[in-house]
């Protein structure tokens, strides 16, 4: 009698000693990263900041380098519109264009930029890329890609 | 079950290290206080009057006890900590994320060190309002006052190793009143505490020394003093 | 005729500084030593003991589970905190040093203080432990209101009102088995106490006040902070 | 008896629980779960990838001397397979700096020795570098990268782009910035008008909407003191002073018979290449578009005349109009910008001048340290610094304050909410506003969080390149001068990149055409807006450049002699147009793109030997430019060339 009394207190001590360091130690769950704007004026929310916090490292490399060598043609947007499209026949390839870019692979889409259209039996209006960009260069650019035509599934 | 146990006290072995019998009667009793020698500092018998927790609330046992836990501890701790700046700070994140229970012994050390400034503090009241320092106790106080001294001397030489912002500004705090004492007296003595002017790499290593092995050593003799004289002033 | 002597079994060797007995002639010596009750130590004192440590520890224990040792920026001697504060241990002292010029509030004052502790039990005074109003009771409060007075009006110059209201609480506490007297209850405890009971009765309040202060009330620059508006 | 024995039971047993407690804890760490999970997530992957062992792991990188546990849970870092796994186990993108050799925390922060996450992560009160949002992971790159266009970093580049433009270290002490020439406001006073003055130092960006002036949110009585302080500074540097107007200009008639000469000077000299116009055309200087009601008529006309002598510095070329052209430009100026919207408001109340206006402008003009930009009345040095930045990254918590203001307390929140909004944490701020974007904001805090005391090994800094000390001497240098070349142009290292680096310009380009070009320039891309001005130079003026350039701007290196004949050049054509497709970007004979130069005349523009080398490797000369580079064997860039220079 008097045993099971002292196991059932040892045991309800026992426990509310863990539950108390449970409570003590609880780690927080994970905050959202970034900056809170100040309160005291609304914020104007801005495209490229957004994009910072979306894109992951390699597609915000590959957005850079998209904007520098690619969107003359191709447009900011990855449409095909770039200022210079007009100019050109075939019209630069649009690359918002799921179905068609989902269907190529990252190796063809490499080959691509790097040897240009003449390499892979397609306009030659397409610069091969290879001489300029690096290797890991000319991969950033392929996830901005995926990033503009995300496979769908 | 029984067989065995009778066997293995009554084994050369065991004779060898325990020379009393199983403590239950009165001879073994006393036999058992004197011929251990952790416990032989208490006499075989003690007044009834003195187990009132009410009258001396343990305070004098308990702040021993603070200093057991204190040794333990902080022996532990000696192992996974370096005196040096910045490693110093360094170990104590290592103890706080490495090593194991690294920051309970931290923890532990460290509420034990805080409680047993207070617990020293009052166990001088309790001596003090139970009117036990008069004669022929005078000399026990004095050594108790010390000791209440030392006890706050090593509190306050461990609050510096973590080297962090609130232990260098204490320290810093702490020696700068030891300056205010007149005769260039204060400066030669917080010179001499720190190993510079200022808390520095110098004023750490000092610290550690005093703190592992100067202090607690005074201490324990001072204790080995004051137990000993509680004992012959016919105490518990 | 036979008349008992009896012979008072005290550890007080002033009160009774010898334990010898008079004896007339033909008296028939029989010393009766008072019997206390004894017990064994072992398993008596030595269970009791175990029992106290283990719960201190436990209570430790669950303290240390729950919370951390502080750890704070590593040391930068180029930034001073603040405030700058010492171990709690310090801050009364601290506090005394916010008041006095640093010699008197970081040297004179703790130094006195221990000096005094230690010398207590050396004199010899009133070793009977009788009240502070037992006897010259006109003399005691007339020494008693000068030397609160003088203590007063210094402390007021320094506007250390953190001593100053403990020491007339205090006195006020004194004087109240003068002009109350009574036997029992709260006066007629206070009436037994003798003047060195007062005096470190006067001490330890003061003690905690100051470190209370500078513990939880005390803020940037040393101001008054209420600890509910952040303790530092 | 009994009582107390189970007292001592009790107390007992627990003594032992929670002795246990402490180590039970440390059996069940966070971080291994993590690996356990990970054990878990790789055991069901089709690819074979190794199971992490249970334990702390740490990577311990001596040179920055930091030991980084991340890696106890961030167990795929080196895993191909797991690039779209959940975090902690995902794969690290492929960067240039691996980080077994610079371990994590130095780029990304946090605390390196901590072993779960809100530890490691930083967010705690007593770790002030939590690991930085992606935003701010720029910052890291400029701890070595000292360069002014750090690779792969945009944001910091831009950062750094802005922090000299606003010419911040006016105020502020911070490394690596150049000050930026600035007007001095000498002869202020005689230059523009009052209204103006006043309307300009209220809101600056208001007249002309990228001025590098700040707005110093001037109440309207501070504006008025400092306007009247600053309108009695009549005299110009050097005691230089107004001839006054030419008699051609006194009139309205007269002016109105010089308005057509005029428009035709205005727009042969390319104002706008530099100017703009209402917000449209360069970008180099101020805008012009409503300057006649800024600016008076005798300011213009001497300022044209010779602009250096009213403005010491300024990148102006003082174009050789003679007087009766002169009067043209400003008599077109004056009838064409004028601010119609500010003309028709009613004038500002006649100014009783405060008589203390002279000492609280000056005080005023002191407060808000105006001369850390502008010189004036012989106050060159800026007086009052604002804070020194030059260690801002490494800033601690405890030293900044936040003011009222409940927004993150984070070194980053902090920066940039005070670079967007200067005063918001209390109103004895001075520092004025730039009207800066989220965006520009945040990417000049990421260019101030890399200024830090941290120990980096003297191995690992990239420097930018040292100063050019060109400064040619002699005629061309005093021609140079004279016509302000460095403002648009870069020659050895020195001068801005508005148009062509002339460093290797006479190997580049003919002799007659460069001759032929300062007579007529024209634009030799299609599409852009500025283009060289017509700086009406003397024949004799061209052939002290031209002369100097073929001395100078020359490389013998790039001489090459490219057999032209028909085999090559047909041989070229195919290339042209077949194998390489530089129609899509250049056009010839109006078809094809506009992305590069026009190449119709180019075999009478440029030098063969330069052809051949650029083809070879056009980022050896402009590493800037997007020219895709081929990979030319000799042979096909010699008859790429041969067919360029058919093209006459």
């Amino acid at each position: 009698m008097r045993a099971g009394g002292l196991a059932r207190q040892s045991s309800f001590t026992f426990l509310a000693l863990l539950l108390l360091i449970a409570c003590a130690r609880h780690d927080d769950a994970p905050e959202n990263g970034g900056v809170r704007q100040d309160t005291l004026e609304p914020s104007s929310s801005s495209v490229s900041t957004a994009d910072v916090a979306n894109l992951t490292y390699e597609q915000r490399q590959g957005q850079h380098l998209f904007l520098k060598y690619c969107q003359v043609c191709h447009g900011a947007n990855g449409r095909g519109d770039g200022f210079n499209a007009f100019n050109l026949s075939p019209k630069p390839r649009d690359f918002t264009d799921h179905r068609y870019m989902n269907a190529l692979s990252d190796a063809r889409l490499l080959e691509t930029v790097s040897q240009g259209g003449k390499g892979v039996n397609k306009s030659v209006l397409m610069p091969s890329w290879g001489g300029r960009l690096r290797k890991n260069e000319q991969g950033y650019i392929i996830a901005y890609l995926r990033y503009l035509a995300p496979s769908s599934h | 079950m029984k067989h065995v146990m009778g066997r293995l006290y009554t084994s050369q072995l065991w004779r060898s290290m325990f020379r009393h019998g199983l403590p239950d009667s009165n001879r073994t009793r006393a036999e058992t206080i004197f011929y251990n020698f952790f416990l032989h500092i208490h006499p075989t018998k003690v007044r009834k009057r003195s187990l009132r927790y009410t009258y001396t609330w343990g305070l004098g046992g308990l702040s021993f006890g603070l200093f057991i836990v204190l040794t333990v501890t902080g022996g532990l701790l000696m192992l996974y900590y370096r005196p040096s700046v910045p490693q110093a700070y360094w170990d104590m994140k290592d103890l706080q994320f490495v090593v194991s229970s690294g920051q309970f012994l931290r923890n532990m050390h460290r509420w034990a060190a805080h409680a047993m400034v207070a617990m020293v503090f009052l166990h001088m009241l309790r001596v003090f309002y139970t009117g036990s320092y008069r004669p022929p106790k005078e000399f026990n106080w004095a050594v108790g006052v010390l000791l209440l001294v030392l006890t706050i001397l090593l509190s306050y030489t461990g609050y510096l190793l973590p080297w962090d912002q609130l232990a260098f500004w204490g320290i810093s705090v702490g020696t700068n009143m030891a300056r205010a004492i007149p005769f260039g007296l204060g400066e030669k003595m917080s010179f001499l505490l720190l190993g510079g002017n200022i808390v520095g790499e110098n004023a750490l290593v000092r610290f550690y020394v005093l703190h592992c092995f100067i202090l607690p050593v005074a201490g324990c003799v001072l204790m080995g003093i004051h137990f000993w004289r509680v004992r012959k002033d016919g105490g518990v | 005729m036979q008349k008992d002597l009896r012979a008072e079994e005290t550890s007080d060797a002033r009160k009774s500084p010898t334990r010898i007995a008079f004896m007339k002639h033909r008296m028939a010596a029989r010393v009766k030593r008072e019997s206390e009750e004894m017990v064994m130590t072992f398993p008596n004192l030595v269970v009791r003991e175990l029992i106290a440590f283990e719960i201190m520890v436990i209570v430790l224990a669950v303290v240390s589970l729950v919370f951390d040792a502080p750890l704070e920026w590593m040391a930068n001697p180029d930034h001073t905190p603040n405030p700058a504060k010492a171990p709690w241990y310090f801050l009364g002292l601290q506090e005394l040093l916010h008041y006095f010029p640093p010699v008197v509030g970081g040297v004179i004052l703790p130094a006195l203080a221990v000096i005094a502790l230690i010398v207590i039990p050396y004199f010899k005074i009133n070793i009977k432990r009788e009240g502070l109003w037992k006897e010259n009771r006109k003399r005691t409060l007339v020494i008693l209101l000068v030397s609160v007075g003088i203590v007063s009006i210094v402390l007021f110059l320094f506007r250390v009102y953190a001593m100053l209201i403990p020491t007339v609480a205090v006195t006020l506490f004194m004087l109240l088995p003068y002009f109350y007297p009574r036997e029992d209850g709260v006066v007629g405890r206070l009436s037994g106490r003798p003047l060195s009971w007062w005096i470190m009765t006067w001490f330890v309040v003061i003690v905690i006040v100051l470190t209370t202060i500078g513990t939880l009330f005390r803020g940037p620059e040393w101001s008054w902070t209420w600890p509910w508006n952040g303790t530092y | 008896m009994k009582k107390l024995r189970l007292t001592f039971a009790i107390s007992s047993l627990t003594f032992l629980v929670m002795l246990a407690i402490s180590p039970l804890k440390d059996f069940f760490r966070e971080w291994k779960w993590y690996q356990y999970e990970y054990n878990e997530l790789v055991s069901d992957l089709p690819q074979r990838v190794k199971p992490a062992e249970i334990g702390i792991k740490q990577l311990w990188i001596q040179k920055l001397d930091r030991i980084d546990r991340c890696v106890t849970c961030h167990l795929g870092l080196n895993e191909p397979a797991l690039r779209e796994a959940k975090q902690p186990f995902r794969t690290h993108p492929k960067i240039d700096h691996d980080y077994e050799d610079f371990g994590c925390t130095a780029c990304h922060e946090g605390q390196g020795s901590a072993t779960t996450y809100r530890e490691s992560v930083g967010k705690v009160v007593f770790w002030d570098k939590p690991v930085f949002p992606t935003e701010f992971m720029e910052a890291s790159c400029a701890k070595c990268h000292k360069e002014r266009e750090v690779p792969h970093a945009p944001i910091l580049t831009l950062g750094r782009k802005l922090i000299e433009e606003a010419n911040c270290i006016a105020c502020h002490q911070m490394n690596g910035f150049e000050k930026q020439w600035t007007p001095s406001l000498d002869g202020i006073g005689s230059k523009v008008n009052r209204t103006w003055l006043v309307n300009w130092l209220k809101h600056p960006k208001a007249y002309f909407g990228k001025t590098k002036m700040p707005n110093f949110l001037l109440t309207d009585e501070e504006a008025g003191i400092l306007t009247d302080y600053l309108m009695t500074f009549k005299s110009f540097p050097n005691n230089a002073a107004l001839d006054g107007l030419p008699p051609a200009l006194a009139s309205e008639e007269e002016r109105a018979k010089l308005l057509e000469l005029g428009s035709t000077r205005f727009r042969e000299a390319r104002c706008i290449s530099c100017h703009p116009i209402n917000g449209r055309g360069g970008y180099v200087a101020s805008d012009l578009g409503k300057v006649a009601s800024k600016a008076t008529a005798e300011w213009l006309y001497g300022y044209i005349k010779n602009p250096k002598r009213l403005q010491p510095g300024v990148e102006m070329p003082r174009y050789r109009f003679n007087d009766m052209e002169l009067a043209a430009v400003v008599a077109y100026i004056q009838s064409e910008y004028v601010d119609y919207e500010t003309a028709e408001l009613p004038e500002l109340p006649p100014q009783i001048p405060n008589p203390a206006y002279f000492e609280q402008g000056q005080a005023l003009f002191k407060k808000y340290n105006c001369s850390g930009c502008h010189e004036l009345g012989g106050m060159k040095k800026a007086e009052e610094m604002g804070p020194e930045l030059k260690f801002i990254g490494g800033k601690k918590l405890y030293e900044i304050d936040f003011g009222s203001s409940n927004i993150e307390q984070t070194l980053p929140s902090y920066l940039v909410t005070k670079i967007k909004n200067p005063r918001v944490f209390s109103p004895v701020m001075k520092m004025p506003s730039y009207e800066f974007t989220n965006e520009e904001a945040q990417a000049i805090t990421v260019a101030m969080l890399g200024n830090t005391d941290e120990r980096i090994p003297e191995e690992l800094k990239v420097y930018p390149k040292p100063q050019s000390t060109y400064s040619p001497q002699g005629e061309f240098g005093t021609l140079v001068e004279d016509l302000a070349c460095f403002g648009c142009h870069t020659m050895f290292g020195r001068g801005r990149l508005v148009a062509t680096d002339l460093t290797l310009e006479a190997s580049q380009a003919q002799k007659g055409w460069i001759s032929g070009y300062f007579k007529i320039p024209y634009s030799l891309r299609p599409i852009l807006t500025e283009r060289m001005p017509n700086l009406f130079a003397s024949d004799a003026e061209i052939k002290v450049m031209v002369d100097y350039m073929e001395k100078v701007f020359i490389a013998d290196s790039l001489e090459r002699n490219i057999r032209a004949g028909r085999d090559e050049i047909s041989k070229g054509r195919i290339l042209y147009y077949e194998k390489h497709g530089c129609q899509a970007c250049h056009q010839i004979n109006l078809k094809g793109g506009y992305v590069g130069p026009a190449l119709d005349n180019v075999g009478s523009r440029l030098k063969p030997g330069w052809i051949f080398h650029w083809l070879k490797n056009p980022q050896a000369f402009k590493p800037e430019s997007i020219e895709p580079n081929n990979n030319l064997t000799d042979e096909e860039a010699e008859a790429l060339t041969a067919f360029l220079m058919s093209l006459k």
